[in-house]
């Protein structure tokens, strides 16, 4: 066997008194890619920042290259050669490109004195080797999900590392830069890196990886090379039992639209959209990043009002000039990046719950009773099927998909006819994933018109009706996913020719 | 023993501002009554100059039933209601620089403000040879005393010395803040914008050093009569560089003694008249007018003098 | 003992401290007890209370009010002037009356007008709350100068003057409850209302938590900080009232330490310049701890020099606190675990 | 291109400070003289060293209440203790004089430190508390009393003295650049060297970005904590020292109450309140423009008692200025 990069014997974590990793034993070894999958909140980010030296670890002992480190400093673990991807990048969106990237590069190599042509260096060549075009002075905060993401996967590879970690590293990646990244990965294996990758996209993980471990509620269940692997019992490892998606049958109703849209534009952002949604059917907009859909979304929750065509409500035409107003509509808006946009991560569950409603919870006297507060919240966790929390809980204790949830929760209360998903189920888990989308099939068959925007291709053909691909910021393709396969709608997606 | 200016009671010491060197001077009258007298005397104040904070003194020390507090005020208009309580509950009040005050046994001024001005505008037109214009400053818009000074100075300059200008036309004092860097950079914005000029009047001591500064630093040393309030010790280098031609000033610790005496006369039930010796230097021969008790005493130091004096 | 577990932590620390140093005053000089003392401790919170509620909802808010007290100023300056040209001597006591309430109506509408140009200039404009409080607290105290050129307004009716020193329920000796005291707890307990217990108290501490994801919650941010400020300025204009009928007199420059007190209160009382955090209810703590502080050392003749830079060591000490209890929390609550789970076997078979 | 360079924060302070050279100008020739402008160049030294320190904390994340306090403790404390020394007979040079005053910054600053990353207290309480304890310490353990022209360090009144290119105006003396302009300049331009140019400064701009994430790529933050309130420490040693020698007297209330004045330019000049961005070319335009505007009220003819209201009316109008700016820079980074 090569070396053993880390090993984690017996590890213990926890937070204010909760157990999140529970004697975890675990090996990495030089140039293997070493899968590590479970449920939302089972505890595969707290494991990797043990290893990078983030947290510290309560009980148990960590090598990293055979060294024991009681209590490691991110430094150190950098040192012995650790990169991380983190789930949420790390990477600073005050800075620029180049700076972002090259900024662990100066600091392995202790570098006092920043050298700017070098820094510019670094992240070309980074960025050359997954084949991407970047403004290197551009400034993170300028840049979307995506491209951040794409930032924080070149400043890991452009190191001199053992071992990358990847916390979900292609949550916001088209498929033609997950294939590149994948094809780096197997480029990095070849020189005897190793990797950890972390990703919830079950089929990425039979991809690219030599050895599974599943964690589930903060113990490793199962350790198996890839080919031992009974690939079927995967999702029955990491929940303990087996869910089927079933398929999503198109129920074409004869109702009249509950919204149309006729050509609206907005300039710098879309042009000429029209579609329509029935009550009870579920569109799906897709496309590459950058082809306008957050935008569309965007205008059509008023955030940023359209320019010129029309949209009508049951048959009525309206303008929407603000949240407010579409919120009085019946237009819910699930935003696209819940840690800054959907939740408020101090306070607690029973506030983010009620967030959007306050108004209405308030009794005669205009008065807000935490009685109130605490069966709202208790409604919601029964009927999203999340794990019980008093409602004084902060929203930051929650995992992805229980904190996605709650994003979902706050906007049904306000019993939407409206609503738009912008990437409802990025980053979470199969089972959370599943019954996400149960809930959404479920309010669609209670007579709401929703629309999805989304990456994940399986995610549309099993959840929506109709589906339209935008590319440069106009509709291309448009259909329904009873007619379309997986590979003829991604090749509308990848298609490059205009029109 | 029957001296009714020497009684032994807790008298404290409320200055504009703790810690400043004219009011810890002041505060070292009190120290030689208590050793007269027996006294219990200490000093409480603010260390900024703020009504508020000296409103919230007055109460405390009222809650703590002193028998005298003796107060000079940041603002008098806004400290004489809580004065007014203070009396009420039978402590004595004695001021400093607050002859508007209604709620007081006596104030205490070192001299008569008007004659003061007067005094102050004759150095100054004497200086001057009688042309030219003036810059008159205050350390606040606010403070009673400074304004009556200012005040009284352009009235004696108008009516004495006709070739003579106020530079500040809009009959607005230039204020310094009784703040050493503030004043010099107003000083020297203010030698631009009235390049005229060629007397100068500070009645403020924190700001009569900074003042001189900037007049030497624009090469004026010469060319302005510079007439200001202030501590020998502090002004002595610029009186013998010839920056500032006058200090006019007053031992604080005078005044700390004498007020101390006034509170003593207050508490005997002695009625302080018009020609009484309350035994300190400047305050040898009183006037009385109303519950104003004024001393009759300044000083006028120039290059000569400035050495034989040190506080 | 449920009812301990349901005052939070903040709470209980101050009420510690108060007790702490109001017995320890109280042992060492008796007269602190006095109910003199008492009385003008409580005369005291009363007026800086005001100010440091104005911080407190601003704070929650994530923002600041540097402006509160030019705004009080301003306030009473323009009292001042309507009395002074409404009113004359032979003025019969109807019309003063009549005059005063006129007043305290204008007062409040100026303090809710600067409110509003901070909530306009923050919320249009975007600009850091702190920038334009400190623009416009030169502003308003420059509209004041320019009125006053720096004199007092003086002529403030009697009676004004007689119902700020006024108190309800004196019996022989003791003074009973100064009107004041009661007007700022009148104002402080709707306020802590308004912020706990209100949804638009729910939508100024979630600005204050991230103004982004209230804008996405189509949550009027705009309109938050109008309030914000609004709430504040009508506040401080209640200040400027309450000080022009105590002191009998407005001028521009009163009170220059009150915002640094303001904000020195909030902090103590675990209130965050961060936004989000804290609860305005344990002002009142606060504010006693900090008054017991000073009316101690007043009486104990300690320099003012020190006294202020006390008033720093408390807050190092008590934020010090907080941390080392917390720290120490977590510690016990991770032992209880760790024995339970090694007692436990694991729940799952390896395969 | 060129439309960046115009929505630069830079190229707007410098513009505005030309318009306001020309309506100041226009309102009082006198405004345009040589003198005039060298004079506005010392007044603005004691505050642009001041803003470099306050920039690098801004920077960092953090808004400092203390520096005034560390700059009165340090430069107070120097001078008295030279001043005992001077008195019996030793005469120090100025260069020593400012290394201690310095060094004293720097000490307190790592107090500061000490408060925010050991018990992790927000800047601006953590600042806000030692500046009265600053305070306190100095007025009870090192005095609070003048230390007149007589007593001063005869090298800091030579300092102060101290011209360069002089030559005789109109009126016979001496006017000139003065010599701590030069210490100003090399103040702010250290401060950007090390800012810009080494992986401590850059270190501080990933700390104010993003503490956490700073710690994960493997800055230590306890370091760039040192750092930062050390170098703020250090900086306002600095500034303390040449401002007392400047005006020749000691008070240790003279810098009282000018925080978020000093602060208010630092932002004017670009620098974000939360943390992360900042340049000193923009901090030094600030503190130009916000000088220039607040030193020359009377000579454009303000009363006096107008100046509060026009000082607040200018810096609403500069950031108002700033704010429209910010919002075509970010449409033109979106694009449209
Ligand atoms: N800083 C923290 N404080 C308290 N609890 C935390 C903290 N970070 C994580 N947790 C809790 O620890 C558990 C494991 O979280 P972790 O982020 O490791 O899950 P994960 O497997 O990475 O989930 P996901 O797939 O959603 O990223 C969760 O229950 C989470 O709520
Ligand atoms: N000129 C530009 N400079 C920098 N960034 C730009 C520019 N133009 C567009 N972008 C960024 O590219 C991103 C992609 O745009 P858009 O949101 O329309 O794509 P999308 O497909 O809806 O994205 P997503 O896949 O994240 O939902 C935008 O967020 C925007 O910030
Ligand atoms: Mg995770
Ligand atoms: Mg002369």
């Amino acid at each position: 066997m090569a070396d053993k990069l880390v090993e984690l014997k017996t590890i213990n974590k926890m937070f204010s008194g909760v157990s999140v990793l529970k004697n975890v034993d675990l090996s990495v070894y030089a140039g293997e890619v070493l899968c590590l999958v479970g449920e939302n909140g089972s505890g595969k980010s707290t494991l990797i920042k043990i290893i990078s030296g983030v947290y510290p670890y309560e009980g148990g002992e960590l090598y990293l290259a055979g060294k024991h480190f009681a209590k490691p400093t991110p430094t150190q673990s950098i040192n012995e050669g650790i990169q991380v991807i983190y789930q949420d990048f790390s990477v600073f969106s005050n800075l620029t490109v180049a700076e972002n990237i090259a900024m662990s590069s100066n600091i392995q190599n202790k570098k006092k004195i920043v050298n700017w042509r070098r820094n510019h260096k670094i992240a070309s060549e980074a960025l050359k080797k997954i084949d991407v075009k970047m403004d290197l002075e551009a400034e993170l905060a300028s840049l979307s999900v995506a491209q951040k993401q794409i930032v924080a996967i070149s400043r890991a590879i452009s190191q001199k590392a053992k071992l990358i970690i990847m916390d979900e590293p292609t949550t916001a990646l088209t498929r033609k830069e997950i294939d590149r990244l994948f094809e780096i990965i197997r480029g990095l294996k070849a020189q005897g890196i190793a990797i950890i990758f972390v990703s919830h996209k079950l089929d990425e993980v039979f991809e690219i990886c030599d050895r599974i471990a599943v964690i589930r509620s903060g113990e490793i269940v199962v350790d198996l090379p890839v080919e031992e692997f009974p690939r079927d019992k995967l999702v029955y490892y990491m929940i303990g039992k087996d869910i089927q998606e079933e398929c999503f049958a198109c129920s074409p109703s004869a109702e009249n639209p509950m919204i149309r849209v006729n050509n609206i534009s907005r300039r710098g952002e879309f042009r000429n959209v029209s579609f329509s949604v029935r009550p009870g059917e579920i569109l799906a907009i897709t496309g590459q990043l950058g082809s306008g859909r957050t935008e569309l979304a965007l205008s059509l929750f008023g955030i940023n009002p359209i320019q010129s065509g029309e949209i009508f409500i049951q048959g009525k035409k309206v303008k929407i000039k603000n949240q407010r107003e579409a919120r009085k509509l019946g237009i819910a808006y699930l935003p696209e990046d819940r840690l800054s946009e959907g939740l408020y991560m101090n306070r607690s569950l029973g506030d983010n719950f009620s967030s959007v409603i306050i108004s209405q919870l308030k009794n005669r006297f205009g008065i807000i009773k935490n009685a109130v507060l605490e069966s709202n919240s208790n409604y919601w966790i029964e009927k999203l099927g999340m794990t019980r929390k008093r409602y004084t809980t902060p929203a930051s204790d929650f995992s992805g998909g229980n904190q996605q949830r709650i994003v979902l929760g706050k906007w049904l209360a306000t019993s939407p006819k409206i609503f738009v998903l912008n990437g409802p189920t990025v980053g979470v888990d199969v089972k959370s994933k599943s019954e996400i989308h149960a809930v959404i099939k479920d309010l669609a068959a209670q007579g709401m018109a929703v629309i999805i925007i989304s990456d994940d291709i399986g995610e549309i053909l099993s959840t929506s009706s109709k589906v339209i691909v935008m590319r440069d910021h106009h509709i291309i393709f448009e259909g329904n996913t009873c007619d379309i396969s997986h590979q003829e709608l991604n090749a509308q997606i990848l298609s490059s020719q205009a029109n | 023993e029957n001296d009714p200016f020497i009684q032994d009671m807790v008298i404290a010491h409320l200055p504009k501002t703790v810690g400043g060197a004219w009011f810890t001077r002041m505060y070292q009258g009190f120290g030689q009554y208590s050793g007269m007298s027996g006294s219990e005397t200490f000093q409480i104040g603010p260390s900024t100059g703020d009504a508020a904070a000296h409103n919230a003194n007055v109460q405390d020390l009222v809650a703590q039933g002193v028998d005298a507090i003796c107060v000079v005020p940041y603002a008098p208009e806004q400290i004489d209601a809580e004065l007014g309580k203070a009396r009420a509950e039978g402590t004595i009040v004695i001021s400093n620089e607050g002859t508007k005050l209604q709620n007081i046994d006596y104030d205490l001024e070192a001299f008569d403000n008007t004659k003061f001005g007067q005094g102050a505008a004759e150095l100054l037109g004497e200086g001057m040879g009688g042309k030219g214009s003036i810059i008159v400053f205050v350390g606040s818009l606010g403070s009673t005393a400074h304004m009556s000074w200012a005040n009284s100075i352009v009235d004696t300059i108008q009516a004495k010395y006709p070739d003579i200008q106020v530079a500040n036309k809009d009959g607005v004092f230039i204020e310094t803040g009784n703040n050493a860097a503030n004043s010099y950079e107003k000083a020297k914005e203010a030698l631009k914008a009235y390049p005229e000029a060629t007397g100068i009047f500070c009645p403020s001591a924190t700001d009569t050093p900074s003042i001189a500064r900037a007049i030497q630093e624009a090469g004026l040393t010469n060319q302005i009569t510079y007439v200001a309030v202030g501590l020998p010790n502090a002004v002595r280098t610029y009186v013998k560089s010839g920056d500032l031609d006058v200090v006019v000033c007053w031992d604080p610790a005078d005044v700390g003694l004498a007020m101390c005496k006034l509170a003593a006369a207050a508490k005997s039930g002695y009625e302080v008249k018009t020609g009484d010796d309350l035994g300190v230097f400047g305050f040898n021969n009183v006037i009385v007018e109303g519950k104003v008790v004024m001393g009759s005493e300044w000083r006028v130091l120039t290059a000569a003098e400035i050495d034989d004096f040190n506080y | 003992m449920r009812i301990i577990r349901k005052i939070d932590n903040k709470t209980l620390q101050l009420a510690v401290i108060c007790v702490v140093l109001f017995t320890v005053m109280a042992f060492i000089r008796p007269k602190f007890t006095s109910s003199a003392n008492i009385y003008s401790m409580m005369m005291q919170i009363g007026t800086s209370g005001l100010f440091a509620v104005c911080i407190a909802i601003v704070y929650l808010s994530r923002g600041i009010d540097l402006s509160i007290i030019s705004i009080a100023n301003l306030v009473g300056i323009i009292c001042g002037v309507i009395f002074r040209t409404a009113l004359n001597e032979s003025s019969s006591d109807a019309e003063v009356t009549g005059v005063i309430l006129l007043c305290v109506l204008i007062g409040i509408f100026i303090g809710m007008l600067c409110g509003f140009i901070n909530g306009l200039l923050i919320a249009e404009l975007g600009i850091f709350p702190i920038l334009v409080t400190l623009a416009t607290q030169n502003i308003f105290m420059g509209i004041s100068m320019i009125i006053t050129q720096g004199r007092a307004e003086t002529d403030i009716p009697k009676s004004l003057i007689q119902f700020a020193d006024s108190s309800i329920l004196s019996i022989g000796d003791f003074r009973g409850i100064p009107i004041i005291l009661l007007l700022f707890l009148a104002i402080y307990v709707s306020l802590s209302v308004i912020v706990h217990k209100t949804p638009f108290g729910f939508k100024l501490q979630w600005h204050g938590s991230n103004s982004r994801v209230s804008f996405f919650n189509a949550i009027d941010n705009k309109r938050v900080i109008y309030t914000t400020y609004i709430l504040s300025g009508a506040v401080a204009a209640v200040g400027g009232l309450i000080i022009t009928g105590r002191t009998g007199s407005a001028k521009a420059d009163y009170g220059g330490n009150a915002v640094f007190q303001a904000l020195l209160t909030c902090v103590l009382a675990g209130i965050s310049p961060l936004g989000g955090r804290g609860k305005v209810y344990n002002l009142i703590l606060s504010l006693m701890a900090l008054q017991f502080l000073s009316t101690g050392f007043n009486m104990l003749r300690i320099s003012p020099l020190i006294r202020d830079s006390l008033y720093g060591f408390l807050l190092v000490f008590s934020i010090i606190m907080e941390y080392l209890i917390e720290k120490r929390r977590v510690n016990m609550l991770n032992k209880k675990t760790m024995l339970t789970e090694r007692m436990t076997a694991s729940r799952y078979t390896r395969s | 291109m060129i439309k960046r360079i115009v929505l630069k924060n830079e190229f707007l302070s410098l513009s505005m400070i030309l318009l306001f050279g020309i309506i100041f100008g226009i309102a009082n020739p006198t405004f345009l003289s040589l003198i005039n402008i060298l004079d506005l160049l010392k007044m603005c030294v004691k505050p642009a060293i001041f803003a470099c320190g306050v920039m690098i904390v801004l920077i960092s994340g953090g808004i400092d209440m203390s520096f005034l306090w560390i700059g009165m403790f340090s430069a107070y404390s120097t001078s008295k203790l030279f001043s005992i020394v001077q008195a019996n007979g030793t005469i120090v040079p100025f260069a020593v004089i400012l290394l201690v005053s310095m060094f004293i910054g720097a000490l307190l600053g790592s107090i500061n430190s000490l408060l925010v990353s050991k018990f992790r207290i927000p800047v601006f309480i953590a600042t806000l508390s030692s500046a009265n304890i600053f305070m306190g310490i100095m007025f009870q353990f090192v005095g609070s009393e003048y230390i007149f022209p007589e007593q001063m360090p005869q090298s800091m009144i030579e300092f102060s003295n101290k011209l360069l290119f002089s030559f005789p105006s109109q009126g016979g003396t001496l006017v000139g650049l003065h010599v701590s302009v030069l210490y100003a300049i090399a103040a702010l331009l250290i401060t950007h060297l090390v800012m810009r140019y080494t992986m401590m400064g850059r270190s501080v701009y990933a700390l104010g970005g993003d503490a956490s994430s700073a710690e994960r790529v493997g800055f230590s933050l306890i370091k760039t904590n040192l750092f930062v309130f050390m170098m703020a420490g250090l900086i306002a040693g600095l500034a303390g020292a040449i401002a007392i020698s400047n005006i020749q007297v000691a008070n240790p209330y003279d810098f009282q109450g000018q925080e978020l004045t000093v602060t208010a330019a630092v932002i004017i000049g670009g620098t974000r309140v939360t943390g992360g961005k900042g340049s000193v070319l923009g901090v030094a335009l600030g503190v130009l423009l916000t000088n220039l505007i607040s030193q020359n009220l009377i000579l454009v003819g303000v009363p006096p008692e107008y100046n509060k209201f026009v000082f607040g009316l200018l810096i609403i109008f500069a950031t108002i200025v700033q704010a429209v700016q910010e919002r075509a820079r970010k449409a033109l980074y979106r694009g449209l």
